[in-house]
């Protein structure tokens, strides 16, 4: 298998996916002839033509609402966002569109579609090219959101979400793009959107994470299990709607402590989603509070300051460890 | 080249039958008598169906809705000269565009009464959902258009109605402009009537006519009385030739009026006179249409009865329908989320009947 | 005082506000001539004229951009979205704009402006008019979202948020603008925001409503007191952004129970973010999982459906019985 | 009236220096030899700032920026035509702009090297912030000229800045619109520059020229040679007088050429030929304006020099000023969250600084 990084690998994905079916069509800002401003869909204007991979003019919402109409119409839009800071253009798309043509028709209507967007931080960019906002996107029901942390998920989600009967957003962590590579198989593989991974078993502690955090979180798990031989179970959520809250709540039946870290701002973010349905499903096994990592209630500061806001991995290691001393 | 010209323009009328029903012979189109006639039937049946609905609505049979009265020319024109491969959307002022296509009244009643099952159409009619957000979905037939020329379905157009409110939308713009950079077959249909709730047209856009907006894309505009049925028919039929063969878009501005309530829940009364109400009735487009088929032989009294009793008919027993209906399977909101099955939805749906069972939420 | 309901009390505030304060300017869809769709702001046109009082043409983003304008260039701008639904139409300048400029500057520009919207169901209403999706908005920091339950504090909270320095999303739950009325007085009367309010003690259990539901609540209270002889404490939210953390917390650790009643979908709504903060302030006080009763993760039904999914007395009166006995 | 003319309009182009440093006498603005040699060394400025920062950026001393060179005459041309009443909006590709309007270099560094503290400019400047949502500045732009209007300020108009790509924005169309139909005092320039990163002008919009798009709202538009600073001062000028005196709004279009990268992020090689950039060296803004000052005798080799040697010195010292900057409060995010002081912002607060106390976070 060779070893990619999640750009190569979401390239992949796409090639594939195309090649399979002629009616997978990417469109976006500068995915053509440039490749994409992070190179993601590099050489498929080459391979496909203009026709199926468009450069379409600087309009989201126009993006989001033509993909709709080509998903109503039997094509399989795979949109990009050229950054997710630009994206809220196409929620009124996506809310008041995408999300709703199955629920307003009985099924008769559906949009098969996919908005690729880079996000996150820590990457040195502009305003508007830092933010984690998986859960403005998860307020809406009839979306599926969807974050991997790595090459290799990154492939495998990427195809189920093209294959997927929903719109689904699915939100690359920019921070990953490049930072590591990993064995993909050249087969197809896919995951199942919905459904998060236990990407290490243990029964001292839950750790929960997604997308940018899963990597520095996996550091900081091995080395607090260096430090005190603790066994420590590590979710990655992967799925942030629908989520998957039965792997969720066996772990904590398991462990009875739980880490959450969170890329985003404390309040209104995929942390108090999980807190809250621990409390509905599994209060009772807890041992400590839920103790929450996560960003700060502040509107993201520039790059400047932004590496002190986001979780590191020394906050996320004293986080555990204060956990498993509770 | 000091100060020159960089381009010269011009924007275009288009009436064929006017105001008191004189037609145009150069202009007129060639529509067979049974043509004409369906044509009308159609016009008809939309200012009855406005008619009955109003009535239901103010009894509390049906909730809120537009009436389209005095803008059937604009709407039924148009989808008179589509063909069962184009596609229509539209928005929400558009009923007897919606029976043309196959909608059956009482369909339209269960939407009206806050059904999803009012959306019922099967897709192969390509004719979608009632758009509520102004101008979204013009932008939905520029992608359908694509997709048509993609899959070299040489003879689908879509054809999108939107009103002149809706033109302030950036989405409109965002539509006009990928249409005219795709060269995609679709047809923008602006339904001028006036008025978008209480603020009128002169408040809502500062050009002369909505039809010079199609200059901003070089794209073929005209303005069209939108009272006049056969200038609406002619004008989009050229539309969709040029659609078809691959000359791209178009946009045709229906110069109309709303003669009723924006809505059930609105009150005209509040903000324009009822001068310029009965001005406008004078112009409306079933009158002038029908003296052009009394005219051209193809109507008579008789056959106007004919139509009168027929429509009542119909309409009578699309009520019928609609009102012994049987009732919806409750918990459909929970098959309808997702595409796929998901453990937390069905979790919260044997919730949600558990609680209908205990005697909750009016069950 | 005289009792009105919370349309006039949303009326009488802005009359006074703009009364006061020349640079107060309201626009929006209808809101001129036409004294809105809901008679919210009838009379103001006639008052203050077409320069203060503005029918736009219909965009909403544009609404929310030439606010932004105005609030930048010393008015204060009053903005109505004839409805959330169309509302989402200006998220990308209300969190790529107005939420940021203060940070954005480190002070020095502002933007403060109000943007009012009807929101909520059970009014028979055409889709997209009957949502309730408070925390959209609260996942934007920068942003205040308030909401007021009744016409005393529906009049005293705009006028706060009128004189409010920051971008507020003022949402007007819909059900209750005809519903009931409450004496108002004449004379000014503000509150804070960013407080909860306490409209009832109690010892037993905390019930934590906003909107639509903080009335039904109340009667679901008085009826479960009645039959049991509970005390029951009784906290109205009104700030959703920012969050009240301590009138909560300090009413769990007295309760060690706490009911939540929320009229959105269940996942990623606001009773979400408050059992995740009870969790981090107040968990080792909590007797009983916190109960969460709401709609449900569906897309919003259509009217003929929608009163079974919004939670409703006999729902709120059993989950507080079940939280009373656990 | 069957097929009639609803409208005819057109569109004009404005050159007064052409590509070869010749001036159209007639049109030549009447403007000092000082007015001239400020002008100059704006354009001047911009274009050295940008070669500095460039290095600057590839040393890693500051991160991504969008050079403007080959664009100053299109926004220097404009701002020279502003007074200290007027206000300016931007996006991200004027530097000579805000260098005019106060904005030291040291300040910009800043913004680029990742510090809100970039975004300095006193309000009392009337300079908006960096916007980066492409077009969304326009909005604000006329809000701001209702403001104006609305507050008696006559002498005041605003003038903001878009490029090519962002005129396909859904918010360009409804500032437009909102802006003709108030007749608010505002200018837009769209900076058409060829390319949207790596977006041809032909694939952003069919239309011949931007400026016909003012069509669509019936508003003065017109298509300058946006490399030549004469004509764009004059175009501004001349819409600012226009705006000033309660006439409305106009659309500029300046029709010039991105010569560097899209952003220091960006390989424009992938996607356009180097002879196209070639040819648009050839017609570049600041050696025609040269040309222009030495025949009129405003400019001679030692006065070039001098201005070469006052620009270094001037970069030199803002560069030694933004490198020995103190070090900023870290915690500023949670001071400018709200204006109001919130007691969970506060407990965050004290969070994130007994958290850098730690040594997390890269204290
Ligand atoms: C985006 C959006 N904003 C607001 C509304 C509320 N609304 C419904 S119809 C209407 C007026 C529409 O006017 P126009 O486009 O002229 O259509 P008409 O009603 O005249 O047929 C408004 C404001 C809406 N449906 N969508
Ligand atoms: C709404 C939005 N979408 C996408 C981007 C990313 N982006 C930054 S600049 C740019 C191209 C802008 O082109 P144009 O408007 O012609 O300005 P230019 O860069 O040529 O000066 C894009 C797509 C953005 N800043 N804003
Ligand atoms: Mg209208
Ligand atoms: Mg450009």
């Amino acid at each position: 298998m060779p070893k990619i990084n999640m750009v190569q690998a979401i390239n992949l994905a796409l090639r594939q996916e195309m090649a399979k079916d002629p009616n997978v069509i990417v469109l976006g800002e500068d995915v053509g002839v440039d490749g994409g401003v992070f190179r993601v869909t590099e050489g498929l204007h080459e391979q496909f033509g203009e026709r199926r991979v468009i450069d379409t003019p600087l309009a989201e919402s126009g993006i989001m609402g033509v993909s709709i109409g080509m998903a109503l119409s039997g094509l399989k839009p795979v949109a990009e966002m050229q950054f997710d800071g630009f994206s809220y253009l196409m929620i009124p798309q996506l809310e008041g569109n995408a999300s709703r043509y199955r629920s307003r028709s009985q099924g008769l209507w559906t949009v098969p579609l996919v908005v690729r967007m880079p996000y996150g931080g820590a990457v040195r960019a502009l305003e508007h090219h830092s933010e984690s906002r998986e859960a403005t996107y998860a307020t809406f029901p009839g979306v599926k959101v969807v974050i991997p942390s790595g090459p290799r998920n990154a492939r495998a989600l990427l195809v189920a979400a093209i294959r997927d009967p929903d719109p689904v957003v699915f939100m690359e962590p920019k921070r990953v793009y490049r930072a590591f590579r990993e064995d993909v198989p050249e087969e197809e593989e896919t995951m199942e959107i919905g459904k998060a991974q236990v990407v290490q078993e243990g029964g001292d502690l839950t750790v929960i994470s997604w997308g940018a955090m899963s990597h520095i979180t996996r550091q900081a798990i091995d080395e607090v299990q260096k430090r005190r031989g603790a066994k420590i179970e590590h979710i990655d959520l992967l799925s942030i709607a629908p989520m998957d809250t039965d792997t969720i709540s066996n772990s904590i039946r398991k462990t009875g402590r739980c880490v959450i870290v969170q890329e985003a701002p404390r309040s209104f973010g995929v942390s108090s989603e999980i807190t809250a349905r621990i409390n509905d499903n599994v209060l009772l096994y807890l041992e400590a509070p839920v103790k929450r990592i996560t960003n700060y209630d502040v509107v993201t500061p520039y790059f400047g300051r932004e590496l002190k806001y986001i979780p590191d991995q020394q906050r996320i290691e004293r986080g555990i460890e204060e956990t498993l001393e509770f | 080249m000091p100060l020159t010209m960089a381009g010269e323009f011009s924007t275009s009328y288009l009436q064929i039958l006017d105001e008191s029903g004189e037609v145009d012979r150069e202009l007129e189109p060639k529509l067979s008598d049974a043509e004409l006639l369906r044509f009308y039937r159609a016009m008809y049946l939309s200012r009855e169906a406005d008619q009955r609905m109003l009535k239901m609505q103010r009894q509390g049979r049906i909730g809120t809705f537009g009436p389209g009265t005095g803008q059937e020319a604009a709407f039924c024109g148009p989808t008179f000269a589509l063909t069962d491969k184009d596609w229509l959307l539209g928005s929400f002022r558009e009923p007897g565009a919606r029976f043309m296509r196959g909608e059956p009244l009482s369909t339209a009643l269960l939407y009206y009464n806050g059904y999803e099952e009012g959306n019922a159409l099967s897709p192969d009619k390509r004719t979608l959902p009632i758009a509520v957000i102004v101008a979204s979905q013009t932008l939905h037939a520029v992608g359908i258009a694509y997709s048509m020329q993609y899959q070299g379905q040489k003879d689908s157009a879509a054809l999108v109605f939107l009103g002149d409110g809706a033109s302030s939308q950036g989405d409109f713009h965002e539509a006009l402009n990928f249409a005219a950079v795709w060269q995609a077959p679709v047809v923008f249909v602006v339904q001028n009537n006036q008025w978008a709730i209480s603020v009128p047209r002169s408040k809502q856009t500062h050009s002369r006519t909505i039809a010079q907006k199609a200059i901003a894309y070089d794209m073929p505009g005209i303005q069209v009385d939108g009272n006049d049925a056969l200038a609406m028919y002619q004008a989009t039929k050229e539309a969709l030739a040029r659609a078809h063969s691959g000359g791209g878009p178009t946009l045709i501005e229906a110069v109309t009026y709303r003669l009723m309530m924006h809505t059930t829940a609105d009150d005209p009364k509040k903000y324009r006179t009822e001068k310029e109400e009965k001005d406008w009735w004078s112009k409306e487009p079933l009158v002038r249409f029908e003296k052009y088929l009394r005219d051209k032989g193809v109507l008579d009294d008789k056959a106007k009865a004919t139509i009168e009793a027929e429509t009542r008919q119909y309409i009578d027993e699309e009520i019928k329908k609609f009102e012994t209906r049987t009732t919806f399977k409750p918990d459909a909101s929970f098959d309808y989320v997702f595409g796929t099955t998901h453990a937390e939805i069905e979790k919260q749906r044997a919730e949600f009947l558990a609680t209908l069972n205990q005697g909750g939420a009016d069950a």
